[in-house]
């Protein structure tokens, strides 16, 4: 497992990482909220994963097109889809909110693993009408066991496409856990198939955007594909249906939450004086106008 | 409507599971979550804790695995229950399905009992989001070597479920979702069928026959009911759409002369064209008035705001019967 | 039986892809030993040397792969044509083509166009091995979000792969194995159907319907020049099985008062099924006699010794067009 | 890639290895003669791939229950199916024409991949009832890219289900080359996935017996699943319908023939004076027998 220390990202990428997350954070408060009042029809938190997710997102660039699976909520956000578009779908009223063309941001995918293949063709397919082929695709930890996982990283492989596989490895699929899922990684499945690839640690944002950006170096470079696997938490349970505490020990919740990457980082960078109270209460404020616009749109 | 306080359909499902666990120690239950967290309807919940995790298995995020590693299961003589977590998601498990499980005993020369029985959670209505309310029976039900049942009750899916595990050949078996936890459905004629491969006429009436199955049973009673005394309506819950009882349908037409089948899957070469293909060919004589059907036009299931246009309430259905008697 | 010497089938499939290849430069074939080999029923043949490798994809040996890396080429602009190797074979890629390729444009809320086309070789009456001479047209049939056309003829595959790459939707295209080199066929009535997915009347007939798809048109065909003068069948080549061109079918029931349905996938919840039910609810009126379906009955397609009892033949199809007449 | 020098046999079993490759060479011949005159629709030639198979089948044991694919010839015969129980299937005659339970030899699998599954339910369901649960599946090296392949290793790793997964990795799935199939081999996507394999050569029978035996030793003992791939040789086109003289180079054709195994045994036991001239004839002549019988039932 590789992690680094703090040392290239300057103080701008910094409070940029940490306002998407904390943005993030809030729509994903709101819309559980949404939910609860019976606005929404689902919801499926993505707390824990905002390190891993802006982190990510950021380092690989405007340009990468990005293939989700559907927990994506603050890679889309950090894309520019709106917290409005992106709750749309989960209140019944589309099957995606946001222009994907636009965002270069496709529509979320709910059969697991089904966009590993789309990603892997196309970028096969901008690569052979000479555009920019450089895709990435986000998939889960319980989503590997599909067979098209498999077939899409040996796909990316014998292309040789230009594709970043990002695993979230949240440690659980529903009920299940990650260990159960397999005994080895979703990084060392990857190698054999030969996809060089990663395991990381996600809760950071810095390691993770670091990771990511020599990963798209690497894609972008040679060529071809590279994994990999980020480890996060899941704060809450896979759904706004699911009790996570019928199968998860209480413990773990609890070990879960206090992990909280969103709290550390902005703890963090308030440690650093990269950002202080009053810059935290501007992005609050600027999540509080979010939140409300939301609530607007969906509770009335 | 009458309603008597019923068990809801996934309680009995649960207990029937249950004692095919207790009765017979071959018998075991694969699918995802439906172990630790008991199954996302809570289905299967106690039996993990009652049976063990080696008979209550929750498995691999995989269709194709379920399904695939559920045939050798069988073929090492276990009977495996499997579940799929919703109708939407059975697609990565067909080729097992349809190739090899459909297959085994016509390639084993018929020297073989493959008891195998895959439950679907399907059906609409319960504001799901994409692939949450799908309908796919039809797609089976083409299939010779597979046997498909659509229970709309707690009482059948006790006797299908039961019969099934002793079928010797694969059984897919949908169950609505949006009755799973319902209760104070619209009460229903007589008692199981028999055999337990049959239709069963859930409400007599001379006036017109439809054939239906699954949650939408419910709604086609409730229309017979609200029509009744002016229209009488006989009912009649398919229950196994593969192969399908076609003398109870076609018996019921030949009394009443009229035919409308309702179902919630989409209407294009569905249950409703096969009912309505093999009536139009063996009591076409008996027909008063042309054959219909109710059921979605082709389109795919929309998101959950506009899932009421989709649905075929019980307005459409006295509207439909209404015409047929006019 | 009348018989001009017409280029084969899979010369004229192949030179319509060779044409599409060389017009359009997003266009690309994509699928198991096309390439090199030229596929195994040689209808790709020369394509790889003329075109290149990159046009002309040996794909991976994975279905799921050729149509789920389809998805991703026809997003970004290409024009994929796929070939999965038999019809047998389909299944491992039902997923991707049911709830991706299918459901995709839907997704993007109607701004996408996906262009896809997935060829199938399919049928039987080859003596093939196990799963090499199936027919599961159906099962796309009843997918909203996908067409499906079955052509019988060279001018009729031509027309209508020209047609589907350009829908901007996915098309499966059935093409009959048995016919891919077979030269000699019967004669049709008139030119290319319009527009181009509607069916054709292939013969002109004033006492009873046939309609049909696919191989069994010939033979079908062939029975409606034996019967005449005495029976005067009109055949009608449905070509497109989802969605149907209804209207055609109907006219001409309108005309001759009696149909039937004939065709090589089992009977049961198959297209048969669905024009029978929408005749006999539409132009129930018009029809002096029940509804016919001959199809297989339900059960696998069995070892090659025994396809002549599972395949429809002409005498068959004789016997069922006298009986209605009768 | 591990080869090892010829050690542990003895004369017995290395005269039965022989015996049974060149009876599934002779019924192999027999059967190509048959489908030329119309006797059969379609064969499979397994010529080239008699060392991995016999020396595979005779390594596990009688015990093991063997799922094989559908070019596994040497391995049904050496198992006890006759040939004439073997070609019915390929004369139209039925789906399998031997009793799989009996020689715990299952029916041949046309849909690539999907018996890979199947073994390892069977495996985990004898396990589930106390029964004996080694199983060896086979499969080709084409095959290995269908996803039922990835999702039966690794649920083969996740239960530690005592499977032996054969790959005979022939060089060639119809037309298209192993090497553009995947980048890696089998062996190494198997430890991936948390399977303990080897890659080895499958021309010499005796190496094939000795790495089958630990293989074999290592799934009963530590009851957890193992991969072996094998290199062969594919000395005739993959079916009779195919001419491999279009897409595959003379040379290599010509060097396949040249690497013959049963040859190449024959030469190698006589020289070793394990067979002599007088054993051979012997075999020859009962090899005639079977081919005749075989002729008798078929051609007619
Ligand atoms: C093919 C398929 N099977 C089952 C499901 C139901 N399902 C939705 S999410 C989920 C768990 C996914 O776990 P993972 O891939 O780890 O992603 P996470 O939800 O943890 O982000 C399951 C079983 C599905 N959506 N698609
Ligand atoms: C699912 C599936 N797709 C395609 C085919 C057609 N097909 C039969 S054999 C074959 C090649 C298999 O190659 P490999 O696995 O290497 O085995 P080999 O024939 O070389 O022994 C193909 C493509 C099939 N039988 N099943
Ligand atoms: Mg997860
Ligand atoms: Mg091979």
């Amino acid at each position: 497992m590789q992690t680094e220390s703090l040392c290239d990202l300057d103080d701008d990428l910094r409070r940029s990482i940490l306002r998407h997350m904390l943005t993030a954070r809030g729509v994903d408060e709101e819309a559980r909220q949404l939910q609860k009042q019976g606005a929404l029809d689902l919801w499926l938190s993505c707390q824990g994963q905002e390190a891993a997710q802006v982190g990510s997102v950021l380092a690989v660039g405007p340009d990468a097109t990005v293939f989700p699976s559907y927990r994506e909520h603050a890679v889309a956000l950090t894309r520019g889809v709106t917290a409005e578009e992106l709750v749309a779908q989960w209140a019944g009223r589309t099957f995606c909110g946001w222009d994907p063309r636009d965002r270069r941001f496709f529509p979320y995918t709910l059969v697991l693993a089904a966009q590993t293949l789309h990603a892997v063709g196309y970028s096969i397919g901008r690569r052979l009408q000479g555009l920019d082929d450089f895709v990435v695709v986000y998939v889960g930890d319980g989503a590997t066991s599909e067979g098209d996982m498999s077939e899409a990283m040996n796909l990316a492989a014998v292309e040789s496409a230009s594709v970043l596989f990002i695993c979230q490895n949240n440690g659980w699929a529903i009920s299940k856990p990650a260990a159960e899922q397999m005994v080895t990684t979703v990084a060392e499945r990857a190698r054999g198939f030969g996809i060089e690839s990663a395991l990381i640690q996600g809760d950071d944002p810095e390691t993770v955007h670091r990771q990511c950006v020599r990963a798209a170096e690497h894609v972008r470079d040679r060529r071809s594909p590279y994994l990999i696997e980020m480890r996060v938490g899941r704060i809450h349970g896979h759904s706004t249906s699911d009790a996570q505490e019928v199968y998860r020990g209480r413990d773990d919740i609890a070990r879960t939450a206090a992990a909280d990457p969103v709290l550390a980082y902005a703890d963090r960078l308030t440690g650093l004086d990269v950002v202080d109270a009053e810059w935290l209460r501007g992005v609050e404020s600027q999540v509080r106008d979010i939140r409300e616009r939301l609530m607007k749109k969906y509770a009335s | 409507m009458s309603a008597r306080r019923q068990t809801p359909l996934a309680e009995t499902i649960n207990a029937t599971l249950a004692d095919l666990l207790e009765r017979d120690p071959r018998v075991l239950l694969v699918g995802e979550d439906i172990g630790r967290l008991g199954g996302v309807f809570r289905v299967t919940r106690g039996l993990r804790e009652r049976f063990g995790r080696e008979r209550v298995r929750d498995s691999l995020l995989a269709e194709s695995t379920i399904v695939g590693h559920a045939v050798g299961l069988a073929l090492s003589g276990l009977v495996p229950v499997c579940e799929i977590q919703f109708d939407g998601f059975t697609y990565p498990a067909v080729n097992q399905l349809v190739t090899q499980a459909g297959r085994m005993v016509n390639r084993w020369n018929g020297d073989l009992r493959l008891s195998l029985v895959v439950r679907i959670p399907s059906g609409g209505g319960v504001r799901g989001v994409e692939h949450h309310s799908e309908s796919n029976e039809a797609l089976f039900a083409r299939v010779p070597g597979i046997s498909v049942a659509y229970p709309s009750s707690g009482e059948d899916a006790d006797q299908i479920l039961r019969h099934a595990v002793g079928m010797g050949s694969p059984v897919v078996i949908y169950e609505p979702i949006r009755l799973y936890w319902r209760r104070g459905l619209p009460d229903r004629l007589g008692g199981p069928a028999v055999p337990p491969t049959s239709a069963r006429i859930v409400r007599r009436g001379a006036d017109v026959t439809v054939a239906t199955f699954g949650a939408i049973t419910n709604d086609v009673l409730a229309a017979a009911q609200a029509l009744s005394p002016s229209v009488e309506t006989e009912v009649v819950d398919l229950r196994w759409l593969a192969p399908i009882d076609m003398t109870t349908v076609l018996e019921s037409v030949a009394r009443t002369g009229r035919l409308l089948v309702v179902h919630e899957a989409t209407k294009d070469v569905g249950i409703g064209a096969e009912v309505a293909a093999a009536v139009s060919e063996s009591g076409f004589d008996s027909l008063k008035c042309a054959i219909r059907r109710l059921a979605p036009e082709r389109r795919d299931y929309p998101p959950a705001d506009f899932e009421r246009d989709y649905q075929i309430g019980v307005e459409r259905i006295k509207e439909e019967v209404l015409e047929m008697v006019k």
